[in-house]
């Protein structure tokens, strides 16, 4: 007590100033705030003022993300007592999380099928807010406190959204599965945490003295706990071997929920590994597992995990869903080459990847709504019937499999190109393992991303009854996506310049 | 200045006689089908080449050789030239076609009369004669190898002119592919030679101390002005040239196709299958002559040898007419190349020149016969083969002139004297023997055979005649309500024999009808090394051949009129002579007719299955390894492919298992796994 | 305006106009299509007679040296640790691609022409025919890595859907086929391409460059950078250079197609439209043949003139495999593709020989095959409209059915079949004359393989005789019997007026093989130097 | 005096049974407790070592908060559990299993 | 052998072994029961480790809160879930359970030899913490220390769960409720 006396006043001065690196959240946290309470003011016909809100707030706070960066040209900042940190990139992942964020929350009400929830929308918009906020954190997050608190809080939302729809038997079964997964790993992380919090003496893992510490305890004991959080952390990135969950979850969840799930937790989930390891992986000090190569052999493994088992389905979401496992598994390649640069192609990566699945989530939704077409066989023929949706959907798929002139081209260009460079220094076998596997793994990608074109186009079969209710926002958001994709295919530089 | 200005000359007109055919053929080409104009386009257009061939032979003949080219074509830093040669050899050639070419358009034109692709024939007619122009004058290897597969091609077409009928496609099909066989040896001769010497000239090459004779054959190496490449290629080449001699000139073993392309209209037989195309073969090897090393000649000696020995035989059983003439075609043939083995270059080309306008006359012969006797059938719509000698007999009284010129032919080819055929092929024989006396006794076999051979000649030649023309006509007897109006056909018809006829006999070539070494042609080519030499084979071979060579004419007499003539002479007489005669028939019949036509059929039986039966196994053969190939492609290579898809298919399933929907057995998979890479991480 | 973006932008152009136009104008489509290749064919021409020769313009490892240059910066990236990444959009053309350009422009008026027969979703079909068209003409002018690899993409899918639907029963098998094995063969050359744009720095700026020139001269290679020469890297054990090369030529072999990665091709043929199987075997094989000219010989000489004669195995294997299966073939269309296969081994022969003749005479027989395989197809495509059906056991005596087709048939039968007088005889005949001299001149292939090529022109002959003999000679008997009697019309103005040019033109370069000869003479001169040098 | 070690063998112990209790029991809610004592045993965890850190005091209000993001996750997770009963009539996650390859 | 130590041992005992049997009971009833004894000697273990304050938190939120929420849990789900859950198959040890003990075995095995790895008693950090007197004493009172902390240290946590609960909130009032109703 007395001897903390002394610290309180700049402790306390610490938290304001801190507040000032805080903005966005801090509106977030308001955003919250207001949109529940709009929800439970308005009830039921809450809906429309809810999204309005919430999509004008999360303009808003794109806008405090922005303006951040005038915040960070002199480096980094360490913000309430090591909890966060402020620095670029992960202002630009912040970024492009509300900005998709933003998509998502326009593309909710588009699906019939979570249009047609009963119990209305509006809660899940104070979810998805909350969520917004943990991501925030997540990307921020340097603290074992903050990462743990971060996680659980994206979770939770995620738990809930997955859930939302309770009147489908899958949307429930998907949410039992994903929460008891969920909890289970991140049950295990926390002892990780505890364990790793015991060998090191302190939460703040960013510190040099944090890492000595932990370089002077046996190897297999901080392997170990090391182990047990990157199951936490792999849980949100869902790699090999914490992907199970994914296909089912995928499948179960509605799509907008999908395409919220396979892309933004992902993306900050990218940013916290990062937080998490570069300490670890630039201060030569620790003395656990070989990081790089053992982030090698589970990108290795997730790849061909997931474009592999992915062959064989016929559920686009489930379909889509391993892709995203495959996809985890190639940005881990720029993952294990970490390095400033890295992170940029990994962020554009990981902005180009999102950004076509949830176009092509978008359009699984299209057709669903149309047509009611679940599976890749319903797909027959509905090429010429929807010609310009299902050229939208071509373009993304070429995106996702990464061929040019898409930006998932350019992007697979660059990962490769980082690799590369740092192979050309230390000739790691593992990384010509990796780029091999890329390769390899695009080409079997090919197979089942082709399947949808191939039923949309190829395949003849007489037109089944159409439902007059047109998705029209849906083709619009399509369009958009695809133009930008294209866009980014010939001109990447216009963003990776700045990233 | 005088001679240059000739030169000019000569090689415009040159142009122009080769030009012309390919003109005619190009507006027939536009013409319909039908129209009757294109004939005499054709006609008149080779008539103008003759004339103008006619100019160049007078101007260059005899002359320093007029040599003019101008680049086609660079690659790489070699720069390939086309251009024309005329020399002796060539401008004969040029004359020699042309010459042949001009009363075989104005038979065809009767000939050809009622065909309903009147103008296609015409077209194909005037290419052939333009390729064959063409490539006696041409001086780059490259472009000697086009026209002489223009030839061929242009042959093909006209075999296979009537392509309904069956026989005839197999038979062009047959004919082409063979010929492609020598085209490719040509080939290959062609890019050794230019890889040996680095270009494609012909003079150059084979000229007057061409790079061939600045080239020798030592330990091992050909070197060459240029370059040096193994010996074997040297023999390559020229096994790659005496393919293409084979095929071409239908020399064993790729003769077969000659007696088969007689399904094509029998003018275009005695143009291309008599004349020309088959001399073409020769034409080539008087062309790269200085080539070929001693061993390498005598090989083609004993080949030439052989084949003229062995298409004889099998011309004695033919029936008919135009096989017979066939074969005897292969076996002139076959002396030119032994002649062109022995040394006597020039007899050789000098026997090519005669046999060319007796040979050409017979077919227009054959062709004025079978033509008759189509009319017979189609007139009492009989069930019978127009070409088969069997049914014929005695059309000397109803083909009066056809008959006479189709002796004088046939006297040419025995080589009796005063015609043409004598001065050429005593020539041969002699040479032959002379050579003999330079090799060791063994090689006395060549010019026996050689002789025998000529002997043979006689007796189917007198056979052919002897059932056509004498004894009385067979198909009257067989069935005898068939009413006939033979004749020789109007002047279209006759007019090609009455010239034909006219340069078979000796004064056209020599003014001495007994010596081959005073005719004119024989001394423009003649190397100069030759010595004119008074030996004992130049009365010795002559008379045995002739003398010979009567005998057996009388025997073939005695046997196909006599036999047959019995009914029609007085009974008395008959029974006074028939001992003898019953005597000298067996006798005949035991000594030479059997053997020799047991001969005879036997050879065509090697021939049809040994020789052919070859082939067809090849053919086979190509098949089976065809049908392999698809089945690898099929079952082996895309097999693969699929393999590589299950693969695929099976990780993927592997992966997949882990995925039964129970969420304990998740994070018990996860768990595992984990704990495994831990252990493992461990142990490591 | 450089023309050759021109070039490149007018099939684009004309794609827009076509997108905006309303279905109900769809007939007008082909007619748009076809003016725009017209004008391609133009401006193709215009460059062809512009074309200035000399040893100057040699091209291959000379920047200056190429024609019709035109170089934007496009994307230009700092890369931190690896520098900066410059990708320029960079056309030119030398020696090597003006012939095929040409070829190229002529094939896709044939296409265009031969689309006629197209019915369904017009305005789809000739979308992708023009992004096709963009695409193809693309790879021939790029002379920039990234830009290359572009365009060389950009046409599997435009084929794919072409095939797919628009193609016959198992057209999805082939496609997807056809799909795979290209990009199989593409990721891969993804990777080299990565690796040697960042072993290979541009003098002039010190950024690493995709410039193709670029990565031709040894010396742009940075020390201990992957590629470089002098470095000896390895990849997996291997030497990396021979890995980049073999990758590489994977790549480019597929497409050629070299036997055994060939099976891909009977079934597209198979199954594709007429237009679309004029464009594959006409363009996109030769694209196979220029890439590895261009890229694989240009930017690993050495490996090449050491893996020569597996080059040259490559090639008289599929000469004589390919011939062989044309024997075999049931199906006339089948037959053609797989005669394709045989023909363009010579190519490949041609190449591995790295002489003068055998290189000019494979981009010979290049552009001579790309015109014949054209006729071929076209003419097949007709018999196949008229009464869709290919067997060949199931026509006999079209001669007197069809009088004008079969003269086609036969001029293009003996076209291909390396008759004198027509342009593929001098291509194979001077492929193999390449072949025979390199033993003396350098030594790289043994005797053996042009004789054992020359076998493969007998065999051509066989199956395109026995074709001849079997279709249309005899007397005519149908399995169609009297309904295909009446189907069988002769060839109408249109398909007359496809066919003539593509049979003069052959004959045309047989008779003056000097209109492609001179053009490429240079280069070709330029490219054995440049081998010879390493 | 208790030695650290003590502490981490008893919540070693605990950690394993919750882990066997999740993989192996046939019913939600008690997997839900196995998963309470994983937590349980990371909380014991980070009491014990807490007790060397008193400045910053981060282990017993690491403790507290996982003890209150528990409670937080058990709500949400009994809430799905409830919506699977009304669905399925069911808890055991082993018949719970539409979703699947 | 002092008093504490006997507690420890006695307390820590009572833990595992009502663990042990909340896991291995087929009734689930009894095994939530069972699983306050383990919550509740956990709560002692802490007291134990000098953590007064999260042994009352844990009294107050885990049996308070988490394990009447559970039990109201399957209490609303009614009656019959109940008769659903009683007859829970199996015995403690069968065949289907193997693996799953087997796994746990394993994981004991590895986490005791982590943990006497790495040698807790004397990390280097912790030594210096017992040599700087930054160890707690029993003397000492440690609930303002907390207080102060979360009010400084531990602000944005702190803020931020209170969002992170009433997003659970939201969440499972949300789901538990009946459809229709607003």
């Amino acid at each position: 007590m007395h001897d903390l006396l002394p610290h309180i006043p700049e402790s306390l001065s610490s938290v304001f100033g801190s507040i000032a690196f805080f903005m966005p959240e801090v509106y977030l946290a308001a955003l919250f705030i207001v949109v529940m309470i709009t929800d439970l003011i308005f009830g039921k016909h809450s809906l429309k003022l809810c999204r309005i809100v919430a999509c004008a707030g999360l303009v808003l706070v794109m806008y405090l993300d922005l303006k951040q960066f005038t915040l960070v040209v002199d480096g980094g900042h360490l913000i309430f007592s090591n909890m966060l940190l402020l620095i670029r990139s992960g202002i630009f992942f912040k970024l492009i999380i509300d900005l998709l964020s933003f998509i998502l929350l326009l593309y909710f009400t588009w699906d019939n099928k979570l249009n047609g929830h009963q119990k209305g929308l509006s809660d899940l918009y104070s979810i998805a807010i909350a969520s917004v906020f943990g991501l925030h954190l997540m990307v921020m997050a340097v603290n074992l406190l903050s990462i743990y608190l971060a996680i659980e809080m994206v979770s939770i939302a995620s738990y809930l959204m997955v859930a939302y729809r309770t009147e489908n038997a899958f949307s429930t079964e998907a949410g039992l599965k994903y929460v008891l997964f969920g909890a289970a790993s991140s049950a295990m992380m926390l002892y990780g945490i505890s364990l790793l919090y015991g060998f090191s003496g302190s939460l703040d893992i960013i510190f040099h003295h944090t890492i000595e510490q932990l370089s002077g305890v046996n190897p297999i004991s901080t392997s170990f706990a090391m182990i047990l959080i990157l199951i936490g952390i792999g849980f949100k990135l869902s790699f090999v071997p914490i992907h199970f969950w994914v296909p089912d979850v995928y499948q179960g969840a509605s799509t907008p929920v999908t395409a919220y799930l396979s892309t933004v937790p992902k993306i900050a989930a990218f940013a916290l590994l990062i937080n998490f390891l570069s300490p670890f992986m630039f201060t030569g000090l620790w003395t656990g597992f070989n990081m790089s190569i053992a982030f090698s052999v589970i990108g290795i493994i997730t790849m061909i995990a997931g474009n592999f088992a992915a062959v064989l389905q016929t559920n686009i979401k489930r379909m889509l869903a391993y892709s995203s496992i495959g996809h985890t598994g190639f940005a881990l390649m720029a993952v294990v080459v970490l390095s400033l640069q890295s992170v940029s192609v990994l962020t554009y990566y990981l902005l180009v990847y999102a950004l076509a699945n949830i176009g092509a989530l978008a359009l699984a939704t299209y057709f669903a709504n149309e047509t009611g077409a679940e599976d890749v066989e319903d797909y027959r023929g509905l090429g010429l019937k929807y010609p310009i949706a299902s050229v939208c959907f071509v373009i993304i798929l070429i995106s996702l499999t990464g061929l040019p002139v898409t930006a998932g081209f350019t992007g697979k260009l660059f990962v490769f190109s980082a690799v590369y460079g740092v192979y050309q220094q230390t000739h790691n076998i593992w990384l010509m393992l990796l780029m091999v596997t890329g390769t390899l793994t695009t080409v079997v990608s090919l197979f089942y991303y082709i399947k949808i074109p191939l039923n949309l186009f190829l395949k003849r079969k007489e037109m089944a009854e159409i439902s007059n209710k047109k998705s029209v926002n849906l083709l619009v958001l399509s369009i958009f996506i695809s133009f930008i994709l294209i866009l980014l295919g010939i001109f990447p530089h216009w963003v990776l310049q700045s990233l | 200045m005088e001679d240059f200005l000739h030169a000019i000359q000569s090689l415009n007109y040159t142009v122009a006689a080769v030009a012309l055919p390919l003109l005619a053929a190009l507006v027939n080409f536009c013409m319909p089908v039908k129209s009757k104009a294109a004939g005499w386009i054709s006609t008149i257009a080779i008539l103008l080449s003759c004339v103008l061939s006619t100019r160049v032979f007078a101007t260059v003949w005899n002359n320093p050789q007029v040599h003019a080219q101008r680049i086609w074509f660079t690659i790489g830093q070699t720069q390939v030239y086309a251009g024309i040669l005329l020399n002796n050899l060539s401008v004969l050639m040029l004359l020699l076609v042309s010459v042949i070419a001009l009363p075989v358009h104005i038979y065809s034109t009767a000939y050809m009369k009622h065909d309903d692709r009147y103008s296609r024939y015409f077209t194909y007619l005037s290419f052939f004669c333009f390729s064959m122009l063409a490539l006696v004058v041409v001086d780059s290897l490259i472009l000697f190898y086009a026209f002489w597969e223009l030839v061929g091609f242009s042959s093909y077409l006209l075999i296979g002119f009537w392509f309904t009928k069956d026989k005839a496609v197999q038979a062009n099909k047959k004919a082409f592919i063979m010929n492609r066989v020598g085209d490719i040896g040509l080939l290959s001769a062609i890019i050794v030679l230019f890889a040996q010497f680095h270009t494609f000239d012909v003079d150059t090459i084979f000229g007057q101390n061409g790079s061939i004779t600045q080239s020798v054959i030592k330990n091992g190496l050909w070197t060459g002005p240029v370059s040096q490449i193994p010996a074997l290629w040297q023999y390559i080449a020229c096994v790659g040239i005496f393919l293409a001699i084979a095929a071409k000139s239908a020399q064993f073993p790729l003769h077969t196709w000659l007696p088969d392309a007689m399904e094509g209209p029998t003018s275009v037989s005695a143009l291309i299958h008599a004349a020309t195309m088959v001399a073409a073969g020769v034409f080539l090897l008087g062309r790269v002559y200085p080539m070929f090393t001693q061993t390498e000649l005598t090989i083609l000696a004993c080949i030439g040898c052989f084949t003229a020995f062995m298409a004889a035989t099998i011309a004695l059983t033919q029936n008919d007419l135009k096989r017979i003439l066939a074969y005897s075609t292969i076996s002139q043939l076959g002396f030119m190349i032994l002649a062109m083995g022995v040394g006597a270059y020039a007899s050789s080309l000098f026997h090519l020149a005669t046999h060319a306008f007796f040979k050409c006359l017979l077919f227009l012969v054959a062709g004025i016969v079978i033509h008759q006797m189509q009319h017979i059938k189609d007139d009492n719509n009989l069930d019978i083969d127009p070409q088969d000698i069997s049914n014929m007999g005695g059309l000397r009284k109803k083909l009066p002139i056809t008959f006479v010129a189709a002796v004088i032919g046939a006297l040419a080819l025995v080589g009796l004297p005063l015609t043409s055929g004598y001065l050429s092929k005593d020539g041969i024989l002699i040479q032959a023997f002379e050579w003999s006396d330079g090799h060791n006794a063994w090689f006395k076999i060549i010019p026996l055979m050689t002789l025998l051979t000529s002997w043979l000649t006689a007796f189917y030649v007198g056979r052919l005649i002897f059932k056509v023309f004498f004894g009385e006509f067979r198909l009257l007897k067989n069935n005898p309500d068939v009413k006939l109006h033979l004749s020789d056909g109007n002047w279209p018809f006759t007019l090609p024999l009455v010239l034909l006829a006219i340069c078979c006999l000796f004064p056209l070539f020599s003014f001495n009808p007994f010596s081959y070494e005073h005719s004119w042609l024989f001394e423009g080519l003649r190397s100069s090394a030759h010595s004119t030499g008074e030996d004992i084979y130049h009365r010795l071979v002559p008379i045995s051949v002739n003398v010979i060579s009567l005998l057996v004419l009388f025997a073939a007499y005695r046997i196909y009129v006599r036999e047959s003539g019995f009914t029609f002479s007085q009974r008395g007489y008959f029974y006074r002579l028939s001992y003898n005669q019953w005597y000298i028939d067996n006798l005949y019949k035991r000594i030479i007719v059997n053997p020799v036509l047991r001969l005879g059929s036997a050879c065509f039986w090697i021939d049809r299955t040994v020789v052919d039966g070859f082939l067809h196994l090849l053919a086979r053969i190509s098949g089976a390894v065809a049908r392999l190939a698809a089945w690898t492609d099929e079952y082996i290579v895309d097999g693969f492919l699929h393999l590589l898809a299950a693969i695929v298919q099976s990780i993927g399933n592997f992966a997949r298992k882990f995925q039964s929907g129970k969420v304990q057995y998740y994070l018990f998979s996860m768990l595992v796994i984990v704990l495994l890479l831990f252990i493992l991480k461990i142990l490591i | 305006m450089n023309i050759l973006t021109l070039l490149l932008l007018v099939p684009v152009l004309f794609g827009l106009i076509i997108m905006v136009l309303p279905s109900s104008v769809r007939g007008s489509f082909k007619y748009l299509t076809l003016t725009a290749t017209l004008i391609q064919l133009g401006i193709s021409i215009w460059m062809y007679l512009y074309f200035k020769t000399g040893a100057a313009y040699g091209g291959i490892n000379h920047e200056d040296q190429f024609q019709f240059v035109q170089k934007l910066p496009w994307i230009s990236l700092n890369l931190g640790s690896m520098g900066k990444m410059q990708i320029d959009y960079f056309v030119g053309i030398d020696g090597m691609s003006i012939s095929l350009l040409v070829m190229t422009s002529l094939v896709l008026v044939i296409a265009t022409l031969s689309s006629w027969e197209i019915k369904s979703n017009l305005k789809g079909f000739f979308l992708l025919f023009l992004l096709l068209d963009m695409a193809v003409i693309g790879v021939f002018c790029a002379l920039d890595f990234f830009l290359f690899y572009l365009f060389y993409e950009l046409m599997l899918l435009p084929l794919y859907f072409l095939i797919g639907m628009w193609g016959g029963a198992r057209r999805e098998y082939a496609a997807i086929k056809f799909f795979l094995y290209t990009l199989f063969g593409s990721v891969f050359m993804l990777l080299v391409m990565v690796g040697l744009y960042l072993s290979v720095t541009d003098p002039a700026t010190g950024n690493h460059t995709f410039n193709i020139i670029q990565m031709m001269n040894p010396a742009n290679y940075s020390g201990q950078s992957i590629f470089s020469i002098a470095g000896h890297q390895t990849i997996l054990g291997m030497p990396a250079r021979t890995v980049g090369f073999v990758v590489l030529f994977i790549a480019f072999a597929i497409k050629v197609p070299v036997v055994p990665l060939h099976t891909w091709l009977p079934d597209a043929h198979v199954e594709a439209p007429t237009p679309v199987s004029i464009i594959l075997a006409g363009i996109l094989l030769k694209i196979g043949g220029y890439g590895i000219i261009r890229i694989c010989l240009g930017i690993f000489p050495e490996v090449a003139t050491t893996g020569a004669f597996w080059l040259g195995l490559l090639g008289v294997i599929s000469i004589l495999y390919g011939a062989f299966n044309a024997l075999a073939q049931k199906d006339l269309k089948r037959m053609i593709a797989y005669s394709s296969v045989s023909h363009m081994g010579f190519v490949l022969l041609g190449i591995a020989s790295q002489t003068a003749e055998g290189v000019s005479g494979a981009v010979m027989q290049m552009v001579s095959h790309g015109f014949l395989s054209t006729m071929l197809f076209f003419l097949v495509g007709v018999l196949y409209n008229r009464v869709h059906d290919r067997g060949i056991n199931h026509f006999r005596g079209l001669g007197t059915l069809m009088p004008q087709y079969t003269a086609f048939v036969m001029i293009a039968f003996f076209a291909s079949l390396g008759l004198p007088g027509f342009s593929a005889f001098v291509a194979e005949a001077f492929s193999l004359t390449g072949a025979f001299k390199s033993p003396s001149v350098n030594g790289l292939l043994p005797y053996w393989m042009a004789v054992c090529g020359s076998v493969g022109i007998l065999l051509s002959a066989a199956y395109f005789l026995w074709t001849l003999q079997r279709m249309f000679f005899g007397t005519e008997s149908l399995k169609g019997g009297q309904v295909w009697k009446i189907a069988l019309t002769d060839l109408n103005l249109r398909e007359k007026l496809t066919l003539a040019p593509l049979a003069l033109i052959a004959l045309a370069l047989g008779i003056m093989p000097s209109l492609v000869f001179d053009k490429i003479n240079d280069s070709v001169l330029a490219f054995v130097q440049f081998l010879q040098l390493k | 005096m208790i030695t650290l070690t003590d502490f981490l063998v008893v919540s070693a112990a605990l950690f394993c049974i919750g882990l066997y209790m999740t993989v192996s029991k046939r019913n939600a809610i008690q997997i839900l407790i196995g998963i309470e004592l994983i937590l349980n045993a990371a909380i014991l965890n980070l009491v014990a070592f807490g007790k060397y850190d008193k400045v910053n005091n981060s282990g017993q209000i690491f403790a507290l908060f996982a003890i209150v993001l528990a409670a937080a996750t058990t709500a949400v997770a009994l809430a799905i559990i409830l919506n699977v009963y009304r669905r399925y009539k069911t808890i055991d996650p082993n018949d719970i299993n539409k979703l699947r390859d | 052998m002092t008093l504490v130590r006997v507690l420890f041992y006695f307390l820590s005992f009572i833990a595992i072994v009502s663990a042990l049997y909340a896991a291995s009971s087929k009734n689930l009833v009894r095994s939530i029961f069972v699983f306050f004894v383990t919550l509740f000697s956990l709560a002692g273990l802490y007291v134990l480790a000098l953590a007064d304050f999260v042994a009352v938190t844990q009294v107050v939120i885990y049996v308070g809160g988490i394990l009447v929420l559970i039990l109201f849990a399957f209490m609303l789900s009614g009656k019959e879930t109940l008769n659903v859950l009683q007859k829970q198959e199996g015995k403690f040890f069968s065949m289907k359970k193997l693996p799953a003990i087997l796994l746990a075995a394993v994981f004991f095995i590895v986490l005791i030899n982590v943990l006497f790895k790495a040698d807790a008693d004397n990390l280097p950090w912790v030594r210096d913490a017992i040599s700087l007197k930054n160890e707690i004493t029993p003397k000492d009172i440690m609930i303002d220390n907390i207080g102060v902390n979360l009010m400084t240290r531990y602000l944005l946590p702190f803020e931020a769960i209170s969002i992170l609960l009433l997003v659970a909130l939201i969440g499972a009032a949300h789901l538990s409720r009946k459809e229709g109703k607003a």
